[in-house]
């Protein structure tokens, strides 16, 4: 017998409220124009635009993406217009939806992190920003500034101070303990965290002999992450650091948001999928309300972090066979 | 989709019968396609538009050298395709002004079919001369459809079994002084046409080729080195560049 | 123009001749005898065992499998025969068929990894251990063995002392900066190490609200780890650390061995694949034949590391969009 | 392959017409099949043994319940499909000294439409009752098949469209006294039967499923919890144990 209910896919998070539960991704969804006519952007949960840097940027070298099984590598190197471009060319099209704007952005060295959380505060249409600390810190040899907690706790608290807007961090999953990264986040004042960028990995054109992308090094989405993302999602709202998250990471289809909700997500993001389906955003949003009412859940919070689990078969062996 | 037409060796055509939006699209513009598969390729892939029929239905020429071209090849009619498109610039539209040279390297011939046509169409079949190359004779396909249009035609093939022994380039000798060059096909084909059209001057359209996730210039992947930008896109700057605005 | 090259596929590494550089990878091809008759066990480059621990154990409860986007996800929870159940009831097959035999071992608490490896030192048979390091470490509040460097070159200089035979050392890739466990291993005495154990990952039946593998979490393997598996080999290949390097994650045909020799490995390793096909480690050695003759080579040894970079467009972002 | 069969419903036949080993494997008997499909699913699927055809082709009876099942059904004659197998261990054989009861739910008809025709061709159907269980109609396939055998025939239905209404369990009455049960389906069935066996103390053999890698007891993936040991494999101990051994 099918429970007959009224699904309301409003979510709340960080003081607002969303339409839906489903956001699109940084880097995947342009600064939203260029999607508009192939999807409604105004039923969107929101937009999360390309990564911004103080001044524009122009990008690595050729090749920038490959496939790999069941995902894509890609080393844009973070091109963007710069937050005056951005500004000036790309939020008046933004506000005018009526879709939650999150604008994600990044430094190339420390100092130009709070900087450009500056720069961005204050504008009507803005709604959040999301840190990307997924970029190598030059001083520590390289390492992403996401990778060791207490420059990162550090590296947030100076954007925490530069800003009014409700601040994300975006983790990277190029670690050893996701939850010491997360907590140092939240210590030094995340509002939430997106849950997972792109895992570091690399293509080999053995013909060639040569690397597939220029930079050798990419970083790894779609859904062969999935069940890295949805594992670090879990790490993180396991530990109750008080602060929604966003998970994210080879979502495709409605149940695969099901899954992140299930697994402790407040709201997800569709990245790579959009490249594949433009309509992949709202239709994900689509698929996630009738997978709902199927369940018999009438908000997307039902499902929050409900994982059932069966305790006496516990502790288990992390990560191994 | 209505299924698909081998053309010899790994060329053959898919062909959808409700080509929705590409109709009234021109030559050089393309689409992403994809199949119903579930997982390996992830990506849809750029496939230039060769032909739209009356009725609506349109055709594109493939050769298969990967996973996506198998994966299409072995659709059957009935397998659903989905379209993005038309995407990018078009060639020039034919010119009486103008002397065209049209210059296709295997299935790179899809939009200059199509230009041909679109030529015949408008009267100036003979103001048109279509250069078609292949590594063998199996890479000369549809030459019925090429002679039908009435443009001057050469032919070329690495190995010698059809046309000019050699590469497409070794076949322009005498027609290039005025003309105006048009190219699609394997990017080595298009850089040699590059630095000939630079060094002689010849006015040059490039139809280029990156590997691209999305087609509307959301993922970034397309860049192509160019004069003015540091980069400018395949999907949406290109495919068709003048060959002075970039470095492919 | 083709050029003809007469290929041997023999590899030497560890102080040893290797008749192929493919191997069959641990936990992928029980005790060799449960292949018998589905593919030429004597012509494979080895068989890497189950891993082993000094008593038997029962392993996880279920379900212990689950499929992922060009992968799956395992927790057997190190189900073995213990270290004399193998000797006694294993070796014998495995000695008969001229094929070389490494066993992997590891332990439940840390004096038992030494305990292990001398129990199998002095065994004819016996070419190489591959220790096993992604077990979880109870007293470091169950992370891996293999995530902590000074606690892992103790690890491995402590069996160092207990065999003589040649040591692998074999690395979790759930770690921030894998070049520095490579190190710790090789400080510790590694004779050689494997890249890459399976990565930490997660799956969710969302009808059924529950994790799909009894104990949440479990080791991803398969083609989807690939690009994850080239970066960490290609990076310890980078560091040069004098030991040679197995390299794995994903491999299912002889073109995917020829990356992994690129990228800097000496010897390869098929895990998975062999579910899929019983006979993938013999065929990847013949495809990796074909492949050397096509591009010349004469030798595995020809592409180790060989891979072509255009220096001018590093350095990278690493792991970055 | 040969191609497929509909049945109704999502159930369907697979047909290879060169099972190789297969021949004179015995009822309960399973193979791993895959296609040649690159990436998703990667493991090839457990299929029960249907039928061996005279001239070495064999028939798998599937329903359609995810990407495995869907990629079988959307095969077509000419398609490859690798077949590891005759794996595990099957039904004892029918015996005259015995009665014996099969339990098929949906598609678990499979090894028991089997062994209703050894029993027939031992002269034995007399001696077997078959009882066949689904969601609803739609579910009871290959009634001709069965009938053929000459095996007494039971229904049952959980919508009540064909035979009793409900479970396969309440279709039972009055033949376990003295049965032997054989019973293959989904897990919630062959527990209740494992529970009943045990509780009248019945002799029975179920044929379990657990997901499975390898198919040979390489990937330990497949226990199932055990009396005498904390696991037992499907793969290689089974499929078929005695209700007894297992706690599935
Ligand atoms: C604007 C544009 C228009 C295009 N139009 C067409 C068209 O009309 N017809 C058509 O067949 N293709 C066309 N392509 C190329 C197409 O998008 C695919 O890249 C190509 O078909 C290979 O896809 P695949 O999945 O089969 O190969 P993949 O599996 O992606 O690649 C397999 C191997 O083939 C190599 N490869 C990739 N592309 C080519 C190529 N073009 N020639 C030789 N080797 C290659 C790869 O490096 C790789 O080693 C176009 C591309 C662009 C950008
Ligand atoms: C020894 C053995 C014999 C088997 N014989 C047969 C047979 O003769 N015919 C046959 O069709 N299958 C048989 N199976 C089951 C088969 O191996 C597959 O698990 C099943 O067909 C589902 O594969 P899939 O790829 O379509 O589904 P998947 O994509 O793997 O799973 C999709 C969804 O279906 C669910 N699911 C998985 N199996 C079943 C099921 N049996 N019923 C309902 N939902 C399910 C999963 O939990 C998942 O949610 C047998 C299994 C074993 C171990
Ligand atoms: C082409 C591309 C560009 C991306 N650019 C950014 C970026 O600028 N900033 C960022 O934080 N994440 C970026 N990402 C990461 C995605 O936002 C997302 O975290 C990741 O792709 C995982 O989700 P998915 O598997 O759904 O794609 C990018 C991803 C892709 C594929
Ligand atoms: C079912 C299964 C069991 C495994 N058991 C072990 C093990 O006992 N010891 C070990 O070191 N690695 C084990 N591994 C890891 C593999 O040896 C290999 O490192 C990993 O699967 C990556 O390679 P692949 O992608 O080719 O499978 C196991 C992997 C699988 C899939
Ligand atoms: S294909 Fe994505 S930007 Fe051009
Ligand atoms: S299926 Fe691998 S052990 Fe049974």
């Amino acid at each position: 017998m099918a429970l007959s209910v009224t699904v309301d896919l409003t979510a709340f998070a960080l003081g607002r409220a969303w339409k839906t539960p489903v956001l699109a991704a940084s880097g995947t969804f342009g600064y939203g124009q260029e999607y508009e006519g192939l999807t409604d952007l105004s039923a969107l949960g929101g937009i999360v635009t390309k990564g911004l840097s103080p001044r524009p940027r122009a990008g690595n070298p050729l090749a920038r993406i490959c496939e790999t099984p069941s995902g894509m590598l890609n080393s844009i190197g973070l091109e963007n217009v710069g937050v005056e471009g951005f500004l000036r060319g790309k939020l008046p099209f933004l506000r005018a939806l009526g879709t939650r704007v999150v604008v994600n952005f990044f430094g190339e060295r420390f100092e130009e992190y709070a900087e450009c959380a500056a720069l961005l505060d204050g504008h009507e249409g803005i709604d959040a920003l999301e840190m990307n600390v997924s970029c190598p810190n030059i001083k520590a040899g390289g390492m992403e500034y996401g990778t060791d907690p207490e420059t990162l706790r550090r590296l947030v608290a100076s954007c925490r101070r530069a800003t009014r807007l409700p601040l994300i961090v975006k983790l990277t999953p190029n670690v050893t303990d996701i939850v010491a990264i997360a907590r140092a986040a939240v210590d030094g004042g995340a509002d939430g965290l997106a849950v997972i960028n792109t895992v570091s990995g690399m293509a080999i054109d053995a013909r060639a002999r040569r690397p597939k992308l220029a930079t050798i090094f990419g970083g790894l989405s779609g859904p062969a992450v999935k069940p890295i993302a949805q594992r670090m999602v879990y790490q993180v709202a396991r530990a109750r650091l008080g602060v929604p998250i966003f998970g994210m990471g080879g979502i495709r289809t409605g149940e695969d948001a099901a899954e992140f909700l299930l697994a402790g997500a407040t709201l997800v993001q569709v990245g790579t999928w959009n490249f594949v389906d433009p309509d992949a955003t709202a239709r994900v949003a689509r698929e996630l309300a009738a997978f709902l009412a199927e369940v018999g859940c009438a908000r997307p919070a039902d499902l929050v972090g409900k994982l059932e689990l069966d305790e006496s078969l516990l502790p288990h062996t992390p990560g191994g066979p | 989709m209505q299924g698909t037409v081998e053309l010899g060796g790994k060329s053959f055509l898919l062909r959808v019968e409700d080509a929705g939006e590409l109709a009234g699209c021109a030559p050089g513009q393309f689409a992403m396609l994809r199949g119903e598969w579930d997982g390996d390729p992830i990506l849809p892939r750029a496939m230039s538009v060769m032909r739209v029929r009356a009725g609506g239905g349109a055709d594109f020429l493939m050769k298969e050298v990967g996973r996506g071209t198998r994966l299409f090849r072995d659709m059957r009619a009935g397998d659903r395709v989905t379209i993005l498109g038309p995407l990018g610039h078009p060639f020039p539209a034919p010119d009486a002004a103008r002397r065209d040279v049209l210059v296709a390297g295997g299935v790179g011939l899809a939009p200059l079919l199509m230009q041909a046509e679109r030529a015949a169409a408008a009267g100036l079949a003979d103001h048109v001369t279509l250069v078609h190359g292949g590594r063998t004779g199996e890479d000369l396909v549809l030459q019925d459809d090429l002679r039908a249009t009435g443009v001057a035609l050469r032919l070329a093939t690495e190995d010698g079994s059809a046309g000019t022994r050699g590469r497409v380039t070794a076949a322009l000798g005498g027609i290039l002084d005025g003309a105006t060059l048009m190219a699609c096909g394997p990017t080595p084909m298009l850089r040699a046409l590059h630095a000939l059209a630079l060094e002689r001057g010849l006015p040059c359209h490039l139809a280029l080729e990156e590997t691209m996730a999305c087609g509307i210039r959301a993922c970034l992947g397309c860049a192509v080195p160019a004069r003015e930008k540091p980069y400018l896109y395949v999907c949406t700057d290109g495919p068709v560049f003048e060959a002075r605005e970039v470095w492919p």
